[in-house]
């Protein structure tokens, strides 16, 4: 057993511990250790865009490259600091907040049912084996249950609906079978952190 | 009994901290199933031929590097075996040095085994090219040009004999992707069909990728830490992970005994009411 | 001009997304730029807005400050680890755009700090969901009875424990096989419906904005 | 030589019908696209005609927002609401709006405390904007504090930090997670489960609804999201496009029964023009 002599390696345990100590109670250790992530973070990613997106698009394309629409755009998105202005000056943020939105809203209406279709294409497989069979009912069941409108008073909806509440319940269960382990695994990596790098303790 | 129903969290998280923690000290050793996802995989790392070119994605950074780095470390260290060259891309910037480093140490690990396991003839690590997918289908027309002619470390490629043969990615390369979310799959499911597709996923994500394995646009997956356990088992026949898998089973089981402790102060107090 | 020009923006920038998506010749229409570059025209305009929201990379310093300074000179509760804040948001930045990326103290504290409070928090869940289990999986009603049943299955299947209890040789495949069908079936057909689903709804939702019948964005005055 | 097998490499990309792209479900996609907008117009124009639409059913859990707002004023805590990161294009977020005017109205109505919590200082400004406008609407301008509407780094789990330490020392008696969350989902709601919140949760991410089904309190699970924003804004026009998505969904039904026998008759037809 070699307890590590490494300043940033206590640095590192002392972070781990101090985190885990919220799930004892929440304290003065937890606090220190949360608003200095929230302040670093943030910190780090004002000098991830700065270095990694800002000056080089400055200084590529506009200096280098005199594509000067940069420019156009770098103004625009300097209104979004009217909001914090006083005055009558903070409906000017609504402009970049526009192109913001309509540029989503594009590509939400364009590429957004890729993927849905294909899942349609595969649903629509032939019906060979009895796996297929359920398969086939357990989906038009629960789809059924996301009918809000039509067909509120049959009975082959309300039935089916429930049924297909099930299905997906089935569905969810399945999910957080599968993720325990996954979670799990997280708090292994640091427990090896703890043992092995900070304590010295040989482990496995 | 009904103060069961009713246990301090306090206490779970003690008992569960415990759990976990003994069995990382002294291993039990129980034996793992075997899924046929992980023998998809194994099967087809296993069929490739010396000299036949693949292409491994690290779609994942440190917050899954439990689940996917042993993946990843025994799949690379199988494909030397074979004598297979691996071109290893990153989707995420975010990881792409820690992917370097796990294949880095698997490479090591081969060399000391006995294989080949140069960088440059034998593997090369690309590593993440800005641009997103509109970058990764130019990778299919003219590779070269899509990285800027440079891999993860800085090399130009014309100084690597692998990269003579990577000018295009090309339908008879393919892929192993290590993925923790987005982006990952769906890059090669939308702009990569008729490329054989193999999947490393998190956990979390398996119960989601089943609709494309059953599809076929997946030809094989691993699962987890299980998946990376199995393929250990596989290829060694145990390992560092396979070892982590007792105390996985210690903490599902504390899991599943406070399910049912839970259900038996429910009832007890339900019988109570009346 | 405080309503009109952002919606007629909405519109233009829309339908330029939209169509770029759409229409293949568009999308790969190489411009030249003076200097003899060629670039996708669609990736210039994708550059300059996400350019666009780069520029406003100060907000989230700037609304921290203005809620820490308030709690310092209103002496709210908690207010000295305000201080605190303040030092590391300030001095961390300052130091990461003077030495960089890769400068070795700001990668020091990248490495020292901030991973380890990042991995360990995320590795909370490993206790958290143990206790929203034992809250939530109780015999209660046929719903969360069923997803009882199911978890305890594939957390079996996936455990070298359950193999040992019940295993993958015998009788169904054990909780393996079992586990198997479960995530094969029913687990597909269910997420395949809420998929479907969370399609059509999250759509109409950009439709209602694309239509302008959601204006909060906009704001109201 | 290697300048020949670029030229081949770099043949003439290919078109449907000439002009979209080549991208599997481009084109059945857009026609799917359009008909949604169609169908939505329609079903509005007649709401706001007056004209007959189909009654929307119950969802269980929307009546739970009132409900938990109700119970932090009897208890004197404040209310937490927040949607993690979602960008300003995305229509999770256009849903999470009308949550966000619903739960704030009923707050500036009952006076109680609303925090807001935000990962995307973009989005928040918007959200300033709706809180401060429902305390305008009920009028109480002056009650709106624009210190509870907090930016906590737009890192995810520097943010989840941030949350679980407010939540722990504010004590909100309600909290509402809305929007789509990732792995911090859990962590937040167990947060609120420490302290004894009432939590609404509702949420179009497939991965994290187990977790919110086995933590909190009420859950709007899939397309119930998007339904329920529609039914909060309580505007007989909104109701018009819930009526549309079911008209598709209607329709995306008769179409997988359809394909599945075909395909059963060995008929590709149908498959293949929905992936065109």
């Amino acid at each position: 057993m070699h307890v590590s002599t490494d300043p940033q390696v206590w640095i590192m345990a002392l972070c781990t511990l101090a985190v885990y100590s919220y799930l004892y109670k929440e304290n003065p250790f937890w606090r220190l250790a949360e608003y200095a992530l929230v302040a670093l973070y943030t910190s780090y990613s004002v000098a991830y865009y700065w270095h990694g997106y800002l000056i080089p698009r400055i200084k590529t394309y506009v200096i280098e490259r005199h594509q000067y629409y940069y420019i156009v755009f770098g103004l625009l998105g300097l209104l979004y600091y009217c909001r914090y202005l006083p005055g009558k000056v903070q409906w000017l943020a609504r402009y970049p907040i526009a192109v913001e939105v309509g540029w989503g809203l594009g590509a939400v209406i364009a590429v957004s049912p890729r993927s849905p279709m294909q899942q349609l294409a595969d649903s629509m497989r032939p019906l060979k084996n009895v796996n297929d069979v359920i398969f086939f009912l357990l989906l038009l069941t629960a789809f059924m249950y996301f009918f809000f409108t039509v067909g509120k008073k049959s009975p082959v909806v309300s039935v089916g609906g429930k049924i297909g509440r099930l299905v997906l319940m089935v569905a969810l269960g399945t999910a957080f079978g599968n993720t325990i382990q996954g979670r799990i695994s997280l708090f292994l990596q640091r427990l090896s952190f703890l043992l092995a790098d900070w304590l010295g303790i040989p482990i496995g | 009994m009904e103060k069961l129903e009713n246990i301090d969290p306090r206490w779970v998280y003690l008992v569960m901290a415990i759990l976990l923690t003994i069995p990382i000290l002294k291993p039990v050793g129980l034996a793992l199933g075997m899924d046929e996802g992980t023998k998809a995989v194994y099967n087809w790392v296993e069929s490739l031929k010396p000299g036949d070119i693949v292409f491994g994605d690290v779609a994942y950074a440190g917050g899954s590097d439990a689940e996917l780095s042993p993946q990843l470390s025994a799949w690379f260290y199988h494909c030397m075996k074979k004598g297979a060259k691996v071109v290893m891309v990153a989707q995420w910037n975010t990881g792409a040095s820690l992917g370097y480093k796990v294949c880095q140490a698997a490479a090591e690990k081969a060399k000391k085994d006995g294989y080949s396991a140069e960088y440059g003839t034998d593997w090369v690590y690309v590593g993440w090219k800005a641009g997103g997918t509109t970058t990764w289908r130019q990778m299919q027309v003219d590779f070269w040009n899509a990285c800027a002619e440079t891999d993860h470390l800085g090399n130009k490629f014309s100084d690597l004999p692998l990269m003579q043969r990577v000018k295009q990615w090309t339908p008879d390369m393919p892929v192993m992707i290590f993925s923790a979310g987005s982006p990952g799959v769906p890059t090669y499911t939308n702009y990569f069909v008729g490329w054989p597709l193999y999947v490393g996923n998190v956990a979390v994500q398996a119960a989601e990728i089943v609709p494309l394995v059953r599809s076929g646009q997946v030809k094989g997956n691993l699962l987890g830490m299980t998946g990376a356990a199995q393929y250990e088992v596989l290829l060694w026949g145990g390992g560092p992970t396979v070892k982590k898998m007792d105390a996985q089973s210690l903490g599902h089981l504390w899991i599943i005994v406070l399910i049912v402790l839970g259900n038996i102060g429910y009832i007890s107090k339900l019988r109570k009411k009346g | 001009m405080r309503r009109e020009i952002p919606i007629i923006l909405t519109i233009v920038f829309l339908l330029v997304r939209a169509l770029f998506e759409l229409i293949g010749p568009l999308y790969d229409f190489q411009i030249t730029f003076p200097d003899g570059t060629k670039e996708n025209l669609f990736t210039t305009i994708s550059n300059a807005v996400v350019f666009m929201s780069v520029v406003a990379l100060f907000m989230g310093m700037w609304n921290l400050t203005r809620n820490h300074v308030g709690n310092i000179r209103r002496k709210r509760e908690n207010w000295p680890y305000s201080i605190w804040l303040l030092v590391l948001l300030y001095g961390y930045a300052i130091l990461g755009i003077i030495e960089g990326m890769e400068g070795k103290h700001f990668d020091w504290i990248y490495n020292g700090v901030i991973v380890p409070l990042d991995s360990t928090t995320l590795s909370l869940l490993a206790f958290f969901i143990a206790s929203a289990a034992y809250r939530a999986f109780r015999v209660r009603s046929l719903e969360a009875g069923l997803m009882m049943v199911v978890a305890f299955i594939i957390m079996m299947g996936n455990t070298s424990l359950g193999n040992a209890i019940w295993s993958q040789t015998s009788w169904l495949g054990g909780f393996k096989g079992i586990r198997d069908w479960l995530m094969n079936v029913p687990n597909a057909a269910g997420f395949r419906a809420i998929n479907l689903g969370l399609f059509i709804g999250g759509y109409v939702a950009a439709v209602r904005v694309a239509l302008g019948l959601e204006r909060r964005y906009l704001g109201q005055d | 030589m290697s300048d020949l097998l670029l030229f081949l490499a770099a043949e003439a990309p290919k078109y449907k019908w000439g002009i979209f792209r080549d991208v599997k479900g481009c084109v059945f996609g857009f026609l799917v696209g359009i008909a949604l907008f169609v169908l939505t117009y329609i079903m509005i124009q007649r709401a706001r005609a007056g004209l007959k639409i189909p009654e929307i059913r119950h969802i269980p859990g929307l009546e739970a927002f009132e409900e938990a707002v109700g119970r932090a004023t009897e208890m004197g805590r404040p209310v937490h609401i927040t949607n993690y990161y979602e960008y300003m294009g995305d229509y999770d977020t256009f849903a999470f709006w009308s949550y966000l005017a619903h739960v704030a109205k009923l707050c500036a109505q009952y006076d109680t405390r609303i925090i807001n919590t935000n990962s995307d200082y973009l989005t928040m400004v918007v959200n300033e904007e709706i809180i401060r406008q429902a305390y305008l609407e009920a009028g109480r301008p002056d009650a709106f504090n624009r210190d509870d509407v907090r930016f906590l780094s737009d890192w995810q789990f520097g943010y989840t930090m941030g949350v679980a330490g407010i939540v722990a020392r504010e004590k909100p008696a309600a909290q509402f997670l809305i929007g789509y969350f990732y792995a911090e989902a859990l962590i937040i709601a167990e947060s609120g489960n420490l302290v004894g919140a009432v939590q609404v949760a509702a949420t179009s991410a497939t991965a994290q609804m187990p977790f919110f089904v086995a933590a909190c309190d009420y859950t709007l699970i899939g397309e119930e999201y998007y339904a329920g924003a529609a039914l909060l804004s309580k505007e007989p026009v909104i109701y018009g496009s819930v009526v549309a998505e079911d008209l598709m969904r209607v329709a995306f039904y008769a179409l997988i029964i359809a394909g599945a026998i075909l395909a059963t008759l060995k008929v590709d037809a149908l498959r293949n023009a929905v992936l065109f």
